[in-house]
């Protein structure tokens, strides 16, 4: 869309709901992000993965996607899950691990929660995939009108998981749809060092799919591409590899240095195209908001996340049972036992939030 | 009843239960058009169709990856591993996701997994047809891991294993798929998973084993009769959860275990039934605690005889049992 | 090279001793091959995989190599080896697990020698893919000038090992060759079933390398378009992959029936494209070689297979306590008790051979 | 003798190697511009070069892959995993040809990597940044598994490591590396596989253990010292192969052992320990063999304190131990 003037609205179907929809979240995304950074700096948070810089990617897909259908996201998908619609608090029990943690401390993952269609992105990379492709293959089988979206890092399309399940897919088809989220890195790695090939969204071709590269700091380009390919796929067209390009501007995870693998002047450059300063730029240019609503916004959604976060972090937190629960439906009697001396042994000693 | 082969056997399962079922799927290498390398999954797609038998590429990761995520999604997939050799390459998706699905998940989404291998030598196969790689799957939370001995216990544990809620490794020793044939229940026919099975009673020694090698076991006993010494052989069945009340009860009554399986002996699983009888049958014992196992070597292609617990090497830790 | 006629030798810059040792050495390995499936059958071999119909790509593609370039096989390779030099005595001691078996009868690979740079064959499928980009990226740190060619099935590039290996590759460029022997099938899974792409050689553009197809059953095609690639990869090019579309005639191996998944005609239609059949009449039409020295060749190298396998058959096999060879360089004293243990339990039991 | 960090010693063995042996390189992810995430492999790549110092794509299977091929063909490649929780990835790699390559090619190939890996909790790294993994490579003939827990043994072990003609998988205690220093010999120095170390003599009851669950069994026996118990504290350091002379020496002093580490229980390396006492230190017991572990659930985000071997476990097996 650089260089010429950008197309109305109405041009690109869009209302205006759409757009401060997307907008509006796109900035939540941003000022929950910083919160949890900081709640990760105030050790509330064992360990934070920013999404600062990668906001248009999160939305716009999650834009793209009906309430039934179902996202398998990697650990950097918050914009995704606030765009369908998960509530900051439900976030913010989750990782600070209350005792309304929908996922009961168990792991790291941001979010998950069947009620949202939304399966907690496991650390290991890219082995989310395969199973995207499984849950949909069941959906096929089952005779469900659903997609599936799997969102992976560009480090992510080096693993056999990406291969073997984007490959699986190609012979099977079933309604799914890949998104890999292109910020150019993979902690240090730089996506140059990563693969010999110029795109990702080329790798489509060794499955014969359509592979399709998006600006991936252009949150309406995000939407409209994955829009018509999910519905595409909804109608049994075969499975599409999306690369959106886009920019990490944080750093990998609160454990990491950015600093030194990259220069100061990559990250800058990048910040200029800030997607959610873009976002904000046409809609003003188009109208469609002004600059005291934005003001408005921006102060509301301050205003509700820091009471979200006030809350919860009055929530009591989880009992150390829980580390027992969800291993099995019907548990060996070997971990029974062993629940047996926990309780024993938490009687003894001091009982500390993990 | 009807006489079947243990390949048989489990082909009988699967067709009962995806009739039972329409949420049971078969997948893996060869499963369909070629009724699977072993014959286990015969007929199925003609039976059922190309959705429900599914000829996956060859890619282990994305077999049991595709299966997780089938499970998430409701249906109750069989994945076939053509050899057990071969389940490395989907070992993260075993290990990382299968069974940790429900607890990363916190119970949301579950995945109740069947997966289906073939283990054990005796078949000339060689280093990566032979191998029994059933430890690593017991020192895995998460998974239930089973191997039947015969063809009704294939049949009732493979039902039972479709039927359980959590995910299930299923091993079959291979040289038993063509090898044995005996009266299978008809129709709906399950075994407990966590219930050994007392092959032969006996009150000097106890030989505890599971697989092919409780055949193995048995002529040892046969021999160690003659020799005036009653040994117990009991087939574990199911080695997570394992029946430890079996195993104590016949400790009790030997005080003289000797432990048998194929895979090699360090850290294999029949280290962790030793530690148990040195944890809680400690003031049973009469004898040290013997494990018969295959050698810490890769599996080899020839002599392979030699490499497992066959009947010489078990009588040999009998003998020594009872002379200590 | 269908349709037209074919160009002459000289043109493509061919000696007819070039022709010659070609030819000789497909039919040397359709004859070995055709013995090693009887032993088989008669119980002196384990397991065979039948290399009829594919006899090009593994002469073409061995011809191609120097003799300090390393081969990494499938375990379908048994041309390549012959091609190299291997001697059929050899592969014989090999495949019989005779006292002089090279690799001491502890794994099926049909052959590996270190004198020959040919590493024996994994079984697990791919799995030797990123062995060779291995070995190529230590040639390149020590500065040799060798190639390093690995050769696997279509099957194989379903598997994660070939994406990771290849895609590693792609990245860091050492001298490696990637050669896919697509014989369309992988055992009854036909490689439309096995992944979306219409060709093998497309996939390269997934690693922004090379990727070419070549008629796999034309041996001189096989052989030039690798010499090509092999030398320019040897000079500092990039590693390119070359699919050569065959056809497996045989069995998957023998414990296979192929009727049960596939249809006699088609299996009729390639047998009149057998790969010697056509260098055969190549050769008669371009005068290298006439009907009666055909003969004569064919009646030599039979007789030649057939005393080797007499004598073979007469080695002595190996002793037990090989088992516990090569296992480490120095070995854990749980292992030498344990080999201990064997040496008197086999004072006790009969010695019987593997 | 120079003051280091855990992290620091590994990353002075590296480089010690590297200086002394150029066939001697370092590969993985994060490992060349940023010196790895737990900066072990820090300023190599300058010193070194970018061929000596090698940035991987995000391919476990790859680095092992790519590490063995290295290996055969004359290079000394040390991998790094950036946790070992990820190793799985590359289990195939590891297991079907890293443990077999010199029995597969009869010793005409061979490859000498060391795999280094992270490993343990302690740092709230929930259920994929915690993992101890050692026993399934324990139950892989072909391999050596190395665990040190001071950085002196970091050093000295994975100098011996680099030179070892085996392969060997390296863990480092993740929680260590920055928590803990010491005086490390400088310059050459080196630490044999397969020896353990004696960290504390007692009379009363043996812990045998290994990584950074040393540290907590010393805090069991400074407490048990109070109440009269007199605990010996084993520091295996090597785990294939083990220092069984060590172990026996210790159980027959004590009569009873006490083993400890923080991986699941079942089928982890300490019932390997366990069986081994079971059949040749029988007679040495006054008590059952005792095991504390990890338990059998996935390593949880929340309350890793109580998941893990933690000294308030430690010491109340010693008191069952005594009181048995
Ligand atoms: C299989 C695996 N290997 C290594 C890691 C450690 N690790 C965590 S994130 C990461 C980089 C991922 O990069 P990318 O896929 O581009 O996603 P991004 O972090 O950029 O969103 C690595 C190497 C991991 N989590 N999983
Ligand atoms: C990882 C792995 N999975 C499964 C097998 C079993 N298997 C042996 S060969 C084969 C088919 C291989 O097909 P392809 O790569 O096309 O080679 P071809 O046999 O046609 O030469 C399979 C599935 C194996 N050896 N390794
Ligand atoms: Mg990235
Ligand atoms: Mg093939």
């Amino acid at each position: 869309m650089r260089g010429k003037a950008p197309p109305d609205p109405e041009t690109l179907g869009l209302s205006s709901e759409d757009l401060t929809r997307m907008y509006r979240t796109m900035v939540l995304t941003r000022v929950l992000d910083r919160y949890l950074l900081r709640l990760q700096r105030m050790g509330k948070v064992a360990l934070y993965a920013e999404t600062i810089g990668e906001e248009a990617v999160g939305v716009g897909t999650g834009y793209a996607l009906r309430p039934e259908d179902v996202l398998f996201p990697s650990y950097r998908e918050l914009g995704a899950f606030l765009m369908r619609g998960v509530p900051v608090s439900e976030i913010l029990d989750r990782m600070l691990n209350t005792v309304d943690d929908p996922l009961k401390g168990h792991e790291f993952a941001i979010f998950g929660d069947r009620r949202y269609n939304i399966v907690p992105a496991p650390t290991p990379v890219a082995t989310q995939i395969p199973l995207a492709v499984g849950y949909a293959m069941a959906s096929k089988v089952k005779g469900e009108r659903i997609v599936v979206m799997t969102i992976f890092g560009d480090g992510a399309t080096s693993k056999g998981d990406f291969h073997e399940g984007v490959n699986f897919a190609s012979v099977h088809k079933p309604p799914v749809v890949f998104v890999c989220r292109n910020n150019q890195y993979a902690i240090s790695t730089h996506v140059s060092k990563q693969t010999g090939s110029s795109t990702i969204a080329q790798k489509a071709v060794a499955y014969g799919l359509e592979g399709i590269r998006v600006d991936g700091n252009d949150v309406l380009a995000v939407y409209l591409t994955t829009r018509a390919v999910v519905e595409r796929v909804r109608d049994g067209g075969a499975p599409v590899l999306i690369e959106a390009l886009t920019y990490r501007l944080g750093a990998h995870t609160t454990s990491d240095d950015p600093k030194r693998y990259r220069t100061e002047e990559e990250v800058q450059r990048w910040a200029k195209l800030d997607p959610i300063e873009r976002m904000r730029g046409y809609l003003i240019a188009k109208g469609v908001i002004d600059e005291e609503r934005d003001v408005a916004l921006r102060a509301e959604i301050e205003g509700l996340v820091a009471a979200e976060v006030e809350r919860a972090l009055q929530r009591p937190g989880l009992e150390p049972a829980v580390i027992f629960e969800d291993v099995y439906a019907s548990p060996p009697w070997t971990l029974l036992e062993q629940a047996e001396e926990l309780k024993e042994l938490s009687g003894l000693q001091k009982v500390t939030k993990g | 009843m009807t006489v079947m082969t243990f390949a048989k056997a489990i082909n009988d399962a699967l067709r009962h239960e995806m009739k039972r079922d329409e949420r049971v799927v078969v997948l893996g290498e060869d499963v369909g058009v070629n009724g699977g390398v072993f014959r286990c999954t015969e007929h199925l797609l003609m039976e059922f169709g190309p959705s429900r038998v599914i000829d996956t590429p060859l890619s282990e990761s994305a077999i049991i990856g595709v299966a997780i995520g089938m499970a998430m999604n409701g249906l109750r997939p069989v994945a076939e591993i053509q050899f057990s050799d071969f389940i490395f390459g989907g070992f993260e998706q075993l290990v990382s996701n299968l069974a940790k699905i429900r607890y990363r998940n916190a119970g949301h989404y579950f995945a109740p997994v069947v997966v289906r291998a073939p283990v054990g030598g005796g078949v000339r196969g060689g280093m990566y047809h032979s191998q029994s790689p059933e430890a690593y799957f017991a020192h895995t939370a998460g998974l239930k891991v089973v191997i039947p001995s015969t063809p009704s216990d294939a049949k009732g544990l493979l039902i039972s294993s479709i039927r359980d809620e959590d995910p299930v490794i299923f091993f079959e020793p291979k040289r038993l798929y063509h090898s044995l044939r005996e009266d299978v229940p008809d129709g709906d026919y399950t075994v407990p998973l966590g219930k050994a099975r007392l092959v032969r009673e006996g009150d000097d020694v106890s030989v505890i084993t599971y697989g092919a090698t409780v055949y193995d076991a048995l002529e040892a006993a046969e021999r160690a009769a003659k020799e005036g010494v009653s040994v117990e052989v009991l087939d574990l069945r199911t080695i997570v959860p394992y029946d430890w009340e079996a195993i104590s009860r016949s400790v009790r009554k030997t005080g003289r275990p000797v432990i048998a399986h194929e895979a090699q002996r360090t850290a294999g699983f029949g280290a962790e039934i030793a530690a148990m009888i040195a944890e809680r049958e400690i003031y049973s014992l009469e004898a040290p605690v013997l494990r018969v196992t295959g050698y810490d070597t890769p599996f080899p292609l020839v002599h392979e005889h030699h490499y497992l617990p066959n009947p010489e090497r078990i009588l040999r830790a009998i003998r020594r049992s009872v002379a200590s």
